[in-house]
């Protein structure tokens, strides 16, 4: 039996003889023909959205998914365009990638790793797509990053925020253009001490898995370079939802800063507990006791309501940005929907288009020529500054966001606003650094 | 035939039809079709899930279906199972018949002493046990023995990792000799197309298999002795037997059923997290035994695709397939419909699931193999004398 | 020391909220025989009772401010509340401020209707199956019932604040003797947790004191012999299962400042309320409430540093190893009578 | 030496003196009774002797080896069996399947792992169960589920189910409680019958005098726990001490 993996059916349409019922059966090889997995017939060609539309992060799934569909209209020419007028690159003209118009499935990744994968399997299986793009969480998208991988095709991470997404997992296949929890520490870091000082006493709690270890160790490391003390870390379950037994030691702890290495629902009860227990009322060492939370998100500032009011954190874009492509995508998202777009919404806008832009420059579909063309590609025009791809991580540096959350709100999309610009270069790192070491990009695959 | 009463192998030969056949049967409309695009299942990964699944429900089944234990927490089996083969691909090679031996093993031992605890109480006690050990070794999994699973990310294979059995030209993806699962042949025909998976293959021996000693076990006096338990613990004990070892027999059975399920599905994808030791994975795999049949043999294969299929079919179909589907009517209509089906599909898939237990378990109490014996029937009632005979077989 | 006693407080607070749910689910399963995963459900439906009322009271209607824009750049639409538009803005807002207390008005009646559709419905007809088919038939009506108030309240939690004047501490030290400001205790956690006492109290009250409760105990015991009495005991069975609603709908909406509600928080609080329910005893009201606060307080404990430090990760598992080392060593849990739930 | 010698049983429940010093010898090959007003502690003596309670004194042998702290599976396997007030069968299997479970306990021991060759290929067991179903003349009802018999059937069969292991003592309890008189006269017969077939040793707590005096060749009555007389039928009746202790409970 002739073998191939994950072999392309549009092909292999040549020697079908319909008998009665039984067919004299046509194998081929399918590596001779596109050279790589699912490689788009005709005048289609179709991506896949990846996204959690139910358990606790659906709500970001959903915002994401809205995103993408916007970035397929403006790709195949219809509505504003949006960010493909402000891009930096003019290869994306609206009539599809490579001249085929761009078709989309939707999938389920419901938060696990599991699901995540089965659905992914299905879309470049049944569904044939050359990409993936999408996802809420960093043990997502690293499993799912590892099938695209395996399976030849290109992953396009939506919001992943642990270092090990390009650290310690990185895959040739897969790309990130979120920031990571190096950087979030890298950029608070100097507007905590301009804030706060250089005698800190920080308490952190932490939610018990590998995203959250990653971001307490970079916001430690970058703290501690601030001269601040790391009174404990206290690793808290996922999904706690009651967290007063680890704020309450808090209060006696001689500390006066707690950091929330927490996401979604566990943050916002975290941080709203813990202004429950007064920690913001209270004055310790002679300072005013504080709250930082390093990773934003549009969702969890409304989810946390008027508790988040002078907390910092830090964001990977936001809709208040004054840039032309920000304001751009702005309006054609609000158009839309009515709402403003969150980062997680932006992130895999902004993945669709480099996507696209990359098969362009490139001239295939293939993913070997996609990773070629985005590995250290620079390009502007995107919300976040001039920006680039690197090729020995895949990580994407730009200007990374301080937030704190609005203490006055005028109207309800007012919750945070930003602080700093952190300029692209205070947040890079070697490609070595000890916090991202371990992994191996390994070889594009190709597939078939 | 094989050991089976005529009826059994008549049953076991139309699940080796079934599962040999699952790339056609399951894809019964033309590939580029709207509802070839929507409905057709026969993709391996989503094939490989039904019968992995089936595997797992037919070990539950035995616990369950036959004595009555309901195990809450069944699912930190096949969670072993899969760490077990994840780790032998990672320190031997990609071979998967040492880490599908592997998995089963482990998971025997891991039920040999949740299983005997947790037997020491009968009821919903019983059930409460095995539901505190699963949840416990997910929260472990997930947090504190991470250097050992790898915790959120999940367990996989990274290039620097011993693989000591490895050659220079040895598969790079999970093989079996040589075999790799992931190869495939792509047959077509007409506007259909079909294909077919060294990777499902092995599942589907391995379902047949597992299927096959499922009828033994049924037929047998251990099959016997465990109705017997499930009916009346008492006559059981004051007619001198023991029935400490043979629910522990049946427990670490039905552990490596579900250690061989969780080996299958390492072997098929090397990606194994801990979500799937989580209470609602075992959950699932209750759902899926009552949804079929308890104690039926064929009801946990038929729930276990059922679900699945759910799962990965109907969270797919959005609202512009919808629109699809209905074009050709006028535009009015197409919207109402889609309005209406729209809160069933996608994000909204959980919605038919809990429909679908509801009416289920409302109006098919034995589950959907006693909806088809009831249809069945309809067609059958000329041919009573006929039922005499074999009715009193029970399980079937 | 004070470390000690506000690991005590977050145990009963915690407990109170088990004891609360456990209540319930003991209530239903000792009077009907009915196991009902979709408890939890009930508690997030109070929960949203919650919410919902938070959301009426801030109906508003939309004023066009020229003077401002949005994030669009068009005129700003300010969305006035109807309530501060009807009352002033002074009256008005402490109506919306106080919108949590008010939802316990509304919650009483509502969780009743739901309880009683929900057991002349669906549950009447399950008293005979096994309880493997309740079990399942009301884990699905949980998954629908989530689904539903996802489909009108999304998926993200819902900040629902308690009112300004429960917002801050109060200063338990002072209260035990020891320096002022020592142990602080979130106020809105005090009223919980006095406010589960009342509710625990008042339903074991209302069972030992009243006729009907008497009944209600005599037919928990013994089924057949009182409905051979000649007393309609379904009646007032169907009543106890809008009183078991109600109990775990006000659990939900006072809940809420401490737990901002989302869909999925009944089922979060499920598996949990049935290993206290367990632990407690099958059947037991005493049992439940017991065990309820026993696993509440032994979890803080084990979330303390010193403990965690001492066996990594035991804060996670706290629960389920005390389940598992009671039921080896008490095999009907703490309180539970013999025969029930073990076939 | 009796084939079961109690002696000295004591057993409390909290305060209850449920056994005092309870005596009893129950010779080989003999029908005994034990019979007591409510209350008098037959079940607790019985429970005692199939292993389901532990006394706090005293000792229970049965053929010169103790049953004390033995499993009721093991004290079954000794060679006592038991028939109960209600009679435990296994309702959800077929009348076949109930006899050929003490089949293969009888011929495989208390555990033995059959998993593979199915049940239809045990022909000796089957064989074994059939003839059995002869002798209580239900052969013809093999294929019925059991829960859809009569009570009387259902008494037959349990007793099929413990003579198929050829005990050496069978206990029953109240076998024809709440039983019509005329099931009461089939269930004497059928008693009579089996005792007449085999060598059997029967120890019987019964309420109804009736089945008493039809089957007993000794009688031990029991009082709050405590052993009254031990005698033959003929000397129990117009016994004061018995008239005493049954005032008022039944017509002796």
């Amino acid at each position: 039996m002739s073998k191939s993996n994950f072999s392309r059916r549009g092909v292999l349409k040549t020697g079908a003889i319909a008998g009665a019922g039984l067919a004299v059966p046509t194998y081929l090889r399918a590596d001779g023909h596109a050279g790589f997995t699912n490689a788009p017939q005709g005048s289609t060609v179709k991506i896949g959205f990846n996204v959690p539309q139910t358990g606790p992060y659906a709500e970001e799934g959903l915002d994401e998914l809205r995103a993408q569909e916007l970035a397929v209209e403006h790709l195949n020419g219809m509505g504003d365009g949006g960010m493909m007028n402000t891009f930096s690159e003019k290869n994306l003209k609206g009539n599809g990638i490579l001249g085929k118009k761009v078709e989309f499935v939707t999938g389920d990744t419901q938060t696990k790793s599991d699901v995540a994968r089965a659905s992914a399997q299905s879309m470049i299986q049944k569904d044939e797509c050359i990409m993936i793009n999408g996802g809420s969480s960093s043990g997502v998208a690293i499993a799912v990053q590892g099938l695209c991988q395996e399976a030849g095709v290109i992953f396009m991470a939506g919001l992943t925020h642990s270092n090990d997404t390009t650290g310690k997992d990185k895959k040739a296949n897969g790309f990130r253009h979120f920031f990571n929890g190096y950087m979030s520490g890298a950029a608070l870091g100097p507007v905590l001490e301009k804030e706060y000082g250089n005698e800190r006493q920080a308490y952190h709690l932490t939610a018990d898995y590998t995203w959250g270890w990653t971001q307490q160790e970079s916001i430690a490391a970058s703290t501690e370079a601030l001269g601040w003390n790391t009174v404990q870390d206290v690793r808290t379950p996922v999904g706690a939802g009651d967290f007063s037994s680890y704020i309450a030691p808090i209060l006696n702890s001689g500390a006066d800063t707690l950091i929330l290495n927490h996401y979604g629902g566990d943050m916002v009860n975290s941080l709203t507990q813990a202004i429950q227990f007064g920690l913001r009322d209270k004055q310790v060492n002679g300072k005013d006791f504080t709250i930082i939370v390093p990773l934003y998100s549009e969702l969890m500032a409304a989810g946390a309501g008027s508790n988040i009011q002078g907390v910092f954190g830090s964001m990977n874009w936001n809709w208040q940005l004054q840039d032309e492509g920000t304001k751009a995508f702005v309006k054609s998202f609000g158009e839309k929907y009515g709402f403003p777009p969150s980062g997680a919404a932006h992130t895999c806008y902004v993945q669709t288009l480099l996507y696209a832009d990359a098969v362009e420059r490139a001239g295939t579909f293939n993913p070997c020529g996609v990773v070629e063309a985005l590995e250290d590609f620079d390009f502007d025009g995107m919300g976040n500054g001039p920006t680039s791809y690197r090729g020995a991580d895949h990580q994407c540096f730009k200007d990374v966001l301080v937030m704190k959350g609005t203490e006055a709100p005028t109207n309800q999309f007012d919750t945070l606003e930003i602080v700093e610009v952190t300029p692209r270069a205070q947040v890079e790192y070697a490609p070595d650094h000890p916090m991202f070491a371990g992994g191996d990009l390994g070889e594009c695959n190709p597939g078939a | 035939m094989l050991g089976l009463n005529s009826r059994d192998f008549k049953l076991f030969i139309i699940v080796c039809i079934m599962a040999l056949a699952a790339p056609i049967l399951l894809n019964p409309f033309p590939t580029a079709s709207a509802m070839g695009e929507s409905f057709n299942a026969g993709y391996p990964a989503l094939m490989q899930r039904f019968v992995i699944f089936g595997i797992l429900v037919i070990g539950f089944n035995i616990l369950f279906g036959l004595t009555g234990y309901l195990s809450f927490g069944h699912a930190a089996f096949l969670g072993v199972g899969s760490y077990a083969a994840v780790w032998m691909f990672k320190l031997l090679s990609y071979n998967v018949v040492p880490a599908i031996i592997l998995s089963v093993i482990v998971a025997g031992l891991f039920s040999v002493v949740i299983g005997y605890v947790s037997l020491r109480r009968s009821g919903i006690y019983f059930s409460i046990l095995t539901l505190a050990f699963a949840q416990m070794s997910y929260q472990l999994a997930y947090s504190v023995f991470t250097p050992l699973t790898n915790g959120e990310t999940g367990l996989q294979v990274y290039n620097d990792d011993p693989q000591i059995l490895m050659g220079e030209n040895s598969p790079t993806v999970p093989h079996f000799f040589g075999l790799e699962m992931n190869a495939q042949s792509v047959v077509d025909v007409a506007g259909w197309s079909f294909t077919f998976q060294n990777g499902y293959y092995l599942s589907a021996v391995f379902l047949i298999l597992a299927f096959y000693l499922s009828i033994r076990i049924f037929r047998s006096p251990m099959g016997l002795m465990l109705r017997a338990i499930k009916s009346n613990q008492t006559r059981m004990s004051y007619t001198g037997i023991n029935t400490k070892p043979y629910m522990l027999a049946a427990f670490v059975i039905s552990g490596m059923y579900a250690g061989l399920a969780g080996g299958l599905l390492a072997a098929m994808d090397p990606l194994t997290g801990a979500e799937r030791m989580f209470w609602t994975a075992s959950g699932e795999i209750v759902v899926m035994a009552i949804l079929g049949g308890v104690g039926t043999l064929i009801g946990p294969v038929l729930g276990a695709g059922i679900i699945k299929y759910l799962e990965n079919i109907v969270s797919k179909i959005n609202d512009g397939i919808l629109h699809n589907w209905f074009a050709f009517m006028p535009d009015w209509l197409d919207n109402a419909l889609v309005t209406i089906i729209h809160p069933f599909i996608g994000k909204g898939w959980h919605l038919t699931l809990g429909l679908l237990f509801m009416a289920v378990v409302i109006f098919l109490p034995g589950g959907l193999v006693q909806g088809g014996q009831k249809l069945g029937g309809l067609f059958r009632r000329k041919k009573t004398d006929d039922a005499a005979d074999g009715a009193k077989t029970p399980a079937e | 020391m004070d470390a000690f006693i506000l690991q005590i407080l977050n145990g009963l607070d915690k407990g109170s909220a088990y004891a609360l749910i456990a209540l319930g689910l003991t209530l239903i399963f000792g009077t009907l025989g009915v196991v009902n995963f979709a408890h939890g459900a009930l508690f997030m439906i109070g929960a949203f009772c919650a919410v919902t009322v938070q959301k009426l009271l801030g109906l508003s209607f939309d004023v066009i401010d020229p003077t401002q824009t949005d994030f669009l750049g068009n005129p700003l639409k300010v969305a006035i509340p109807y309530v501060e538009a009807w009352f002033g803005p002074a009256i008005g807002g402490a109506i919306q401020d106080w919108s949590v207390p008010l939802a316990i008005l509304v919650v009483i009646p509502v969780m009743f209707l739901v309880g009683w559709a929900m057991e002349r419905g669906l549950i009447k007809h399950f008293y005979n199956r096994p309880h493997a088919d309740q079990i399942l038939v009301t884990f699905g009506l949980a998954i629908v019932i989530g689904e539903i108030i996802k489909a009108f309240f999304g998926a993200n939690p819902i900040q629902t604040p308690a009112p300004e004047v429960f917002i801050g501490t109060v200063d338990v030290g002072a209260w035990l003797g020891m320096d002022p400001g020592s142990v602080a205790y979130p106020t809105w956690r005090m009223v919980y947790f006095f406010f589960s006492a009342i509710i625990i109290a008042a339903v074991f009250a209302f069972l030992q004191f009243t006729t009907f409760g008497m009944v209600v105990r005599a037919g928990m015991a013994d089924r057949e012999t009182v409905g051979l009495l000649g007393i309609d005991i379904d009646k007032r069975f169907t009543l106890m299962f809008g009183l078991a609603a109600a109990v775990a709908g006000m659990a939900g909406v006072m809940y809420t400042p401490i737990l901002s509600p989302h869909y999925n928080i009944g089922m979060d609080f499920l598996v949990l309320s049935f290993v206290v329910v367990v632990v407690g005893g099958m059947g037991s009201l005493p049992g439940a409430v017991l065990a309820g606060f026993l696993l509440g307080i032994l979890q803080s404990f084990a979330s303390m540093n010193e403990v965690k430090a001492l066996i990594p990760g035991i804060d996670q598992i706290i629960i389920y190893l005390v389940a598992i080392i009671i039921l080896l060593t008490r095999p009907r849990g703490l309180m539970g009578r013999k025969g029930v739930m073990e076939d | 030496m009796g084939i079961l010698e109690v002696k000295g049983i004591n057993k409390r429940f909290g305060g209850l003196q449920a056994l005092g010093d309870v005596n009893l010898s129950v010779a080989e090959n003999t029908v005994h009774a034990i019979i007591g007003p409510n209350g008098a502690g037959k079940s607790t003596l019985l429970n005692v002797l199939v292993g389901k309670l532990i006394p706090d004194s005293g000792s229970v042998m049965f053929d010169g080896q103790s049953v004390l702290g033995r499993a009721p599976h093991e004290i079954n396997q000794m060679g006592i069996s038991r028939v109960f007030q209600t009679p435990e069968i296994f309702s959800d299997l077929t009348v076949f399947e109930n006899v050929m479970i003490p089949c293969f306990a009888k011929r495989d021991g208390a555990f033995q792992m059959n998993a593979i060759g199915a049940v239809t290929g045990h022909g000796d067991i089957k064989d074994m169960a059939e003839a059995i179903l002869a002798d209580v003349n239900m052969l013809d009802k093999r294929q019925m589920t059991a829960s859809s018999m009569s009570r009387g059937d259902k008494r037959r069969l349990e007793m099929a189910m413990c003579l198929v292991q050829e005990p050496r003592l069978l206990l029953l309890d109240e076998p024809t409680a709440g039983m019509a008189r005329a099931d009461t006269n089939n269930t004497i017969d059928l008693l009579k019958e089996i005792k007449e077939k085999r060598d059997i040793t029967m120890a019987i707590i019964e309420h109804d005098m009736h089945v008493v005096f039809s089957l007993a060749e000794r009688i031990t009555v029991l009082a709050q726990g405590m052993p009254l007389v031990e005698e033959t039928p003929e000397n129990i009746k117009g016994h004061p001490k018995v008239r005493e202790a049954y005032l008022g409970e039944a017509q002796v």
